[in-house]
């Protein structure tokens, strides 16, 4: 294969070598991916307006500690979404691993938040698996997995709550790094971060793009489509399981509808953020600005005083817009 | 040809209206100036051809034309009254309609209704469907063109060639809007066409041509030559000539194309080591059976390009996909260099040593949105990791090579492959299997399809070089000529049978006419 | 190594006698789960009742429900001023209550609970958690379950219809109904059914009970006043006149109805009296004027005075009203019916 | 009809089947009719969500439009709030409310490009604002005589409003099939990039199209309500996974270009016939979610199995 190739005829066209550009981002690019941060810092600003005290070192210790579990749960999932897939199972898997975890405490120590994050891994695998090997939309997986989840955790909770008496096994989640910044917080960034590093560092992010822009071409050219997604919903398993930890500890039992209302909220989280929820556009960055965004309206708009029907109402149009700004259309040909 | 019916002779008439007109146009894309500054002339009732390498700007124009392209410079003048075009809607009010280079039907409507789609008239009242009517309008247009197809069959159960019709069907609705002679676009056309269907719609051409105007655009220079009585070039978004077709040879109009000849060796014959006869037999098929084919039987040895043909639905494409493990196979025997090929996915044959390029380039061969580097080295992660680690610089560096090599043309190795031209994305998807250098078997479904004469002549130099560097090649072709003059053996297959085997070698080439008679 | 333990905090632990809030420093929070249903809109109201009544405003939050919701609102509340906060809370499960407790320690909030509470957490092991309130829920499923059994005559087929399954509430008023059986031996329970506490759903499936027993359902008994009131439209759906009906809570709509005959009892809980005296216990003291060493061992967890209304005595109940003079500081636990058990 | 419209309705046959084979009590006739009742409202809804479905995109709107409807014509006709006696004026006025909502959805969805997943989680949550505001914490209770007689009154065994739904159910079919929008709303889930190549401007019928399912959500929150006797915020609740459910298990594709009323309406027979049948059969209160979620899975892709091919992408 040494021998050269081609004859350089096409050097005589003219124009084409002179319209060449540089490639990489070009500032507007570059903008639109910093958006979801400015949509945060907006939002912050108009909560502070409306009521100075919110911009206190301890309301936004405070808003990030909250923040950890939709974090951990928007990242875990962004991963399906990036896929092409969507994973709703998240919230009632996540509940039912708080039941675990308070289940499984006292027999298992410091070692059960490692059980149970590998357990709700092993499920999201299987769900994995049903998807690729089934061929049954992700939609449709999840969608049972769900209550099948709730269904598992309210038999084997006998429908109630469980407490967490052995708190030492997670005190280390209530430390603070550096003094302000909540543990939890910290794992849900490093969860985060080494995550996209792995995805960055590795083929793993073009494959995970591949298959979510067009999964027939990635199939073709021989990516491993099959294992990658199955390694998404392993790991928004795992990130569930994660999350279920950080809701334990901080409620100090589980239960098995504790995280079922986060499903929306951490869908909302991702889409906020700027991911196509088509797949293939977006990172866990811009879901964990997107769960920062979710949180702050959640908490802050009733904490600055907006009455409860005002409160919905604003919560719509806020995410509405936050989505409008963040959202990169020049990577999504067509919205739906 | 040159003394085809002309209404207007060209006499010294005042001004001569033509039926379109373009001065100046220019359009920029980031990156590439795709237009700059084109003129053009469509006459009344004349075939005019375009032609140009891929990005000439061919595409970008006829959008123009159809008001999809909004020109950043330049007039486009309608039978001799100036018009700006804002939407499918206003061109097809002047008169003016495009067949689109990917095909574009919606594949969940009925034929009738994509015929009429957009222009329902009759057919749909206050908004309510009146199937008879629209059934009705819709058999006029296909009847125009000869076809037969039920127009009330769903789209996506016709063949690619049948949804072909219905699209010169849906633009002939053109001359039901306006009461001026049309003008047709008909951009790579006969690109996903067989030669039989190429046949029927050159008799529609020229009958159109009785009455509208047609601008047509193929990569085949014959066909141009063909069917068109004049042709323009386009190079590097440029109007860089034009030259009726009269007694023009390829050869001129490749000339005025790309700035010099072609070699006469198009096929880069010449090139062929005939090592492959000797050689040991690379791939082994025995009574391979799968859902469209039966007990084919195959041999391809190592530098040896083996070249199957048959009509729409010979099973050839599938078997393709079999060998690549994309498709489920039956029963049968598959060996490669001697050690059994598992066909249960892509993924073993790839690590097989295997590589296949799809025919469907835009959904199959290429994730569009990604980068032209992100889609050469999709498959070979070799290329560009070092352990599990991609190193962007190896990357770069290989990528770049690549770009050089097979003269790709894109401002860079980052820029979305979904916005470079048709043959430049071939190309890209063709050296995703060779930057590892480690392909063993190639499998080839219509690897130029699209593609111009110059980029065409350097895939096939490449295929060339990958037989002489010991790689098996199975290749689909996309017309009878491009498989006699690049295969070493031909195999015929029919209705999911390989029938026949014809000896290729250089010199002792079968003609086309001779494969024809084994293939129906 | 690098972690240390929270510098915020804030809060001085215990000791709320030593630093007597000025009535007007008082801040006054009330959480419920949402205004969209009369019980918990008129609690919000008696808590701005009282607020009213000493001059100042109360905060009206609500969490839709929402288990993480609600805790994220508290974390966010006790990270702003908690020097004189009171907090009159309904946390949406048992096990809500307890971070909300640390949470309300921790800071130095005051903080009165309602409802929900593990039984075996106790009020006393914490300075700031000042009372939890309730209404004992095996009483009153027993209460209305006594009073289906009497409207049937003693005998006969009744379907139940359990609120959301994980909750301590649901779990006592069945616990009553059981009990309720065990004494009315002739009554049988045909079949028992969650609906969620949502009058939709209560519809939906008592429709299918009744169709599944048709003729053999006399009686009703729905864990809330809602599913009841849904009960009543599938009776109604069903052409059915012959049933009766219980419920819990003692909503508008259900004294309507039983005044028209056509349901049979409720117990009352009184959401005003909810609102505003959680509030006050806590004002009174944030204010120094109640010191909680001074709560008596049986006011920190206690069951609230509730009645059985049938027909006899629904005209007492029609017009809900609060009373200024149960929030005095020295009425606060006039209401109590003994400490929780 | 194809294999892949046959597997539906076959397994609707197959689980009815064994649901009557277990339990006598499914199998009598009134339980038959307590199913069309039960079926009512979600056919209503999921007549809606059909057709944004079709587009390929999704629906979340339902329990906010549905409550604001609710409430809204609580509040209209005669009630004990106010005076309001608007009688079908004012179930028109609570469809109109709806569609207003559906409609805002739609407009998001063309005019700031925010994907419909959002702009109808966004309007779902405007429409609880709403209902909650009007509900202003005193329960409104309808004394309406014609709508109260829609769900106590029957027509041939069956209530009104399950006449009512089967009406939706016919005139989504007709708009399905005969209809600009309904043929639209279905080629935008087809290809609605050749549309546009075509001259069609999709964004308003895209728009009409979330209109119209607003319209039938909100004729849904008018059902409740007219079985309920009052207006509920929470009317809605839960109804957008169940749609989505019954759509879906219908063979209506999430991905678009698929499906349609029909498919739906068997969709919703198959889950109220789970939700009925569990009951009746007497599985635990605690399992019947997951049962069901079970069941779903295995119809689905009991559905797909025959379609199953090697390179086929599933989402
Ligand atoms: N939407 C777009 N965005 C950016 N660049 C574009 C876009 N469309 C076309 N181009 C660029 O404009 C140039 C002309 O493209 P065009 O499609 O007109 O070529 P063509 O002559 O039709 O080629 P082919 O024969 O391969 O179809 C190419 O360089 C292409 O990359
Ligand atoms: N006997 C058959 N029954 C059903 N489907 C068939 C049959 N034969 C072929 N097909 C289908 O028709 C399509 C076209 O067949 P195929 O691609 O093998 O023909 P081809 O000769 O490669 O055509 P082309 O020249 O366009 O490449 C394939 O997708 C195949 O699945
Ligand atoms: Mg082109
Ligand atoms: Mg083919």
């Amino acid at each position: 294969m040494a021998t050269p190739v081609l004859a350089p005829e096409s050097g005589q066209t003219p124009s084409a070598e002179a319209a060449v550009v540089k490639g990489g981002p070009t500032l507007a690019q570059r903008v639109t991916s910093f958006m979801p941060v400015i949509a945060l810092v907006a939002l912050l600003a108009a909560l502070t307006i409306a009521d100075p005290d919110f911009l206190t070192q301890r309301s936004l210790t405070a808003a990030v500690r909250t923040s950890a579990p939709l974090v951990v749960l928007a990242a875990g999932a962004t991963l399906v979404v990036l896929c092409g897939g969507i994973d709703l199972s998240i919230a009632a898997l996540c509940s039912l691993s708080t039941v675990f975890f308070a289940m499984w405490l006292p027999d298992l120590g410091g070692l059960t938040i490692l059980v149970v994050i590998a357990a709700a891994g092993a499920i999201g695998a299987i769900q994995g698996l049903a998807h690729v090997l089934l061929r049954i939309p992700s939609f449709v997986v999840t969608l049972g997995g769900m209550s099948i989840f709730s269904a598992v955790a309210l038999v084997i909770s006998d429908a109630g709550p469980i407490r967490v008496i052995d708190r030492d096994a997670t005190k280390w989640l209530n430390l603070y790094v550096a003094g302000y910044v909540p543990m939890s917080f910290f794992v849900a960034v490093l969860v985060v971060a080494v995550v996209s590093l792995v995805l960055k560092l590795t083929p793993l992010e073009s494959f995970v793009k591949a298959i979510g822009y067009s999964e027939s071409a990635a199939r073709l050219a021989g990516t491993p489509v099959d294992i990658v997604k199955v390694a998404a919903f392993t790991i928004s398993g795992a990130c569930a399981g994660l999350a279920a930890v950080m809701l334990a500890s901080r409620n100090f039992s589980g239960s098995p509808t504790m995280a079922d209302n986060l499903l929306l909220p951490a869908v909302a989280a991702i889409v906020v953020g700027g991911t196509a929820i088509t797949g293939g556009h977006g990172s866990l960055w811009r879901s964990l600005a997107g769960a920062l965004v979710v949180t702050l309206l959640r908490v802050g708009l009733p904490i600055v005083g907006v009455p409860s029907a005002w409160e919905q109402i604003l919560y719509g149009a806020i995410i509405v817009a936050a989505v409008a700004l963040t959202l990169d259309r020049s990577k999504v040909a067509i919205i739906k | 040809m040159t003394t085809h019916v002309q209404a207007h002779p060209e006499t010294e008439a005042p001004a001569p209206v033509h039926a379109l007109e373009v001065r100046g146009l220019v359009k920029h894309y980031p990156g590439v100036k795709a237009l700059d500054g084109v003129d053009l002339v469509v006459r009344q009732n004349e075939v005019l051809g375009l032609a140009g390498e891929n990005g000439a700007g061919k595409s970008t124009l006829l959008k123009a034309l159809v008001g999809l392209v909004r020109p950043d410079a330049g007039e486009i003048w309608v039978r001799g009254e100036k018009v700006r075009l804002r939407s499918v809607v206003e061109a097809a009010d002047h008169g003016i309609g495009m067949v689109f280079q990917e095909q574009s039907l919606v594949p969940n409507l009925t034929a009738a209704e994509n015929i009429v789609l957009g222009s329902e008239g009759a057919g749909v009242r206050r908004g309510i469907y009146r199937w008879d009517t629209l059934r009705k309008m819709a058999q006029e247009q296909l009847d125009k063109i000869g076809s037969h197809i039920d127009p009330l069959a769903r789209t996506d159960t016709l063949t690619f060639a049948e949804r072909q019709m219905v699209e010169i069907a849906k633009v002939l609705r053109i001359e039901e809007r306006t009461s001026n002679p049309p003008v047709i676009i008909l951009d790579e056309p006969t690109s996903v066409l067989e030669s039989k269907e190429i046949e029927t719609l050159f008799t529609q051409v020229r009958r159109l041509r009785e009455f509208a105007s047609v601008v047509f655009v193929s990569h085949r220079l014959d066909e141009v030559l063909d069917v068109c009585d004049r042709v323009a070039v386009l190079r590097g978004g440029q109007s860089v000539g034009e030259m009726p077709t009269a007694d023009a040879a390829p050869t001129d109009l490749h000339r005025l194309m790309i700035g010099s000849t072609g070699s006469d060796d198009h096929y880069h014959e010449g090139m062929s080591e005939r090592s492959a006869a000797e050689a040991e037999p690379r791939l082994v098929v025995k009574g391979m059976s799968g859902k469209t084919f039966r007990d084919v039987d195959l041999e391809v040895k190592a530098g040896e390009i083996v070249g199957i043909v048959g009509v729409h639905g010979s099973g050839r494409e599938d078997v393709c996909r079999a060998l690549f493990g994309a498709e489920p196979t039956l029963a049968g025997e598959v060996t490669l260099d001697g050690a059994k090929l598992d066909l249960s996915g892509t993924r073993a044959a790839v690590a097989s040593g295997v590589g296949y390029v799809p025919a469907e380039r835009k959904i199959e061969g290429m994730v569009g949105p990604m980068s032209v580097a992100d889609n050469m080295t999709l498959t070979k992660q070799k290329s560009r990791c070092a352990g599990p680690m991609v190193i962007p610089q190896k990357q770069a560096t290989l990528v770049d090579k690549w770009i050089e090599r097979l003269s790709i043309r894109t401002p860079h190795r980052g820029t979305q492959i979904g916005r470079l031209s048709g043959g430049n994305q071939q190309k890209v998807v063709l050296a995703r299997w060779l930057v590892a250098g480690d392909i063993r078997l190639l499998l080839l479904d219509h690897p130029t399809r699209g593609l111009d004469i110059g980029a065409r002549s350097e895939v096939y130099r490449l295929m060339r070089e990958l037989a002489n560097s010991g790689v098996a090649t199975v290749l689909l072709a996309d017309s009878l000529e491009e498989a006699i003059g690049m295969s070493d053996r031909i195999i015929v297959m029919n209705d999911g049978r390989a029938t026949k085997e014809v000896a290729c070698p250089s010199g002792g080439k079968p003609t086309p006419l001779d494969l024809v008679k084994e293939m129906v | 190594g690098c972690s240390e333990e929270a510098s915020g905090g804030g809060g001085t632990d215990g000791g709320s006698e030593a630093s007597a809030c000025a009535p007007e420093d008082v801040t006054l929070v009330g959480q419920v789960r949402n205004e969209s249903n009369p019980y918990e809109a008129s609690w919000l109201d008696g808590g701005d009742a009282f607020a009213e009544q000493m001059g100042l405003e109360q905060q009206r939050l609500t969490y839709d429900g929402d288990s993480t919701k609600q805790q994220e609102q508290i974390t966010q509340l006790l990270a702003g001023n908690t020097d004189c906060l009171v907090m009159n809370i309904l946390p949406n499960g048992d096990s809500d209550t307890l971070p909300i407790v640390e949470g309300a320690q921790e800071a130095g909030a005051f903080l009165v609970t309602q409802w929900n509470k593990p039984s075996d957490v106790n009020v006393e092991d914490y300075s700031q958690w000042l009372s939890h309130i309730t209404y004992d829920g095996v009483d009153s499923g027993q209460q209305i379950g006594d009073a289906l059994a009497e409207a049937i005559g003693g005998s006969g087929g009744i379907i139940a219809l359990q609120g959301i399954l994980d909750t301590g509430a649901a779990k006592d008023r069945f616990a009553g109904l059981e009990a309720s059986l065990e004494a009315n031996p002739e009554v049988e329970l045909l079949d028992q059914q969650t609906a969620n506490f949502s009058r939709d759903e209560a519809l939906a499936v008592t429709k299918t009970l009744l169709t599944k027993h048709g003729d053999k359902v006399k009686g009703i008994w729905a864990a809330n006043d809602d599913m009841a009131l849904g009960a009543l439209a599938a009776l109604e759906q069903a052409g059915r006149t012959d049933v009766a009906v219980v419920g819990i809570d003692a909503v508008p709509d259900a004294l309507t109805a039983i005044e028209d005959g056509t349901m049979t009892a409720t117990v009352s809980s009184d959401g005003p009296w909810q609102g505003g005296i959680g509030l006050a216990i806590g004002y009174c003291v944030a204010t120094g004027e109640l010191s909680v060493d001074d709560i008596a061992a049986e006011d920190r967890a206690w069951f609230a005075e509730q009645f059985l209304i049938t027909a006899d005595n629904v005209a007492d109940f029609s017009a809900p009203a609060v009373d200024e003079a149960d929030f005095a500081c020295d009425n606060v636990f006039s209401r109590s019916q003994g400490a929780i058990s | 009809m194809s294999l892949r419209d046959a597997g539906p309705p076959i397994a609707l046959v197959v689980i009815f089947g064994i649901f009557a084979v277990l339990s006598p009590d499914f199998r009598t006739v009134g339980n038959v009719q307590n199913i069309m009742d039960a079926a009512a409202v979600l056919a209503v809804v999921t007549c809606g969500i059909t057709f944004v479905l079709m587009m390929g995109s999704i629906d979340l709107s339902a329990p906010g439009v549905m409550g604001a409807s609710a409430i809204a014509v609580a509040l209209l006709v005669a009630n004990n709030r106010n005076g309001n006696d608007l009688g079908l004026l004012g179930v028109l006025v609570a469809i109109g409310l709806g569609a207003a909502l559906g409609c805002l959805s739609g407009v998001a969805l063309v005019g700031l490009k925010v994907p419909s997943f959002m702009t109808t989680l966004g309007v779902s949550a405007v429409g609880l604002g709403i209902a909650t505001l009007m509900f202003s914490g005193v329960q409104p209770n309808i004394s309406d005589e014609m709508l109260h007689g829609w769900a106590v009154n029957r027509f041939l065994g069956l209530a009104y409003l399950t006449w009512i739904a089967m009406g939706c159910v016919l005139v989504g079919w007709l708009i399905q099939r005969y209809s600009r929008l309904g043929r639209y709303a279905y080629a935008i889930g087809g290809a609605e990039e050749v549309l546009a190549l075509s001259g069609v401007r999709v964004a308003p019928f895209k728009v009409a199209v979330f209109t119209l399912a607003g319209s039938f959500y909100g004729l849904a929150g008018v059902m409740v309500t007219s079985q309920l006797s009052a207006g509920l915020v929470q009317a809605g609740k839960g109804y957008d996974f169940a749609a989505i459910t019954a759509a879906v298990v219908g063979g209506t594709l999430l991905t678009g270009g698929r499906g349609g009323v029909l498919h739906s309406a068997v969709g919703v027979l198959l889950v109220i016939v789970l939700t009925n049948g569990l009951v009746q059969i007497g599985v635990s209160p605690y399992w019947q979610g997951g049962v069901q979620g079970l069941i779903v899975v295995a119809a689905v892709s009991a559905a797909v199995i025959p379609q199953r091919r090697r390179n086929q992408v599933t989402k």
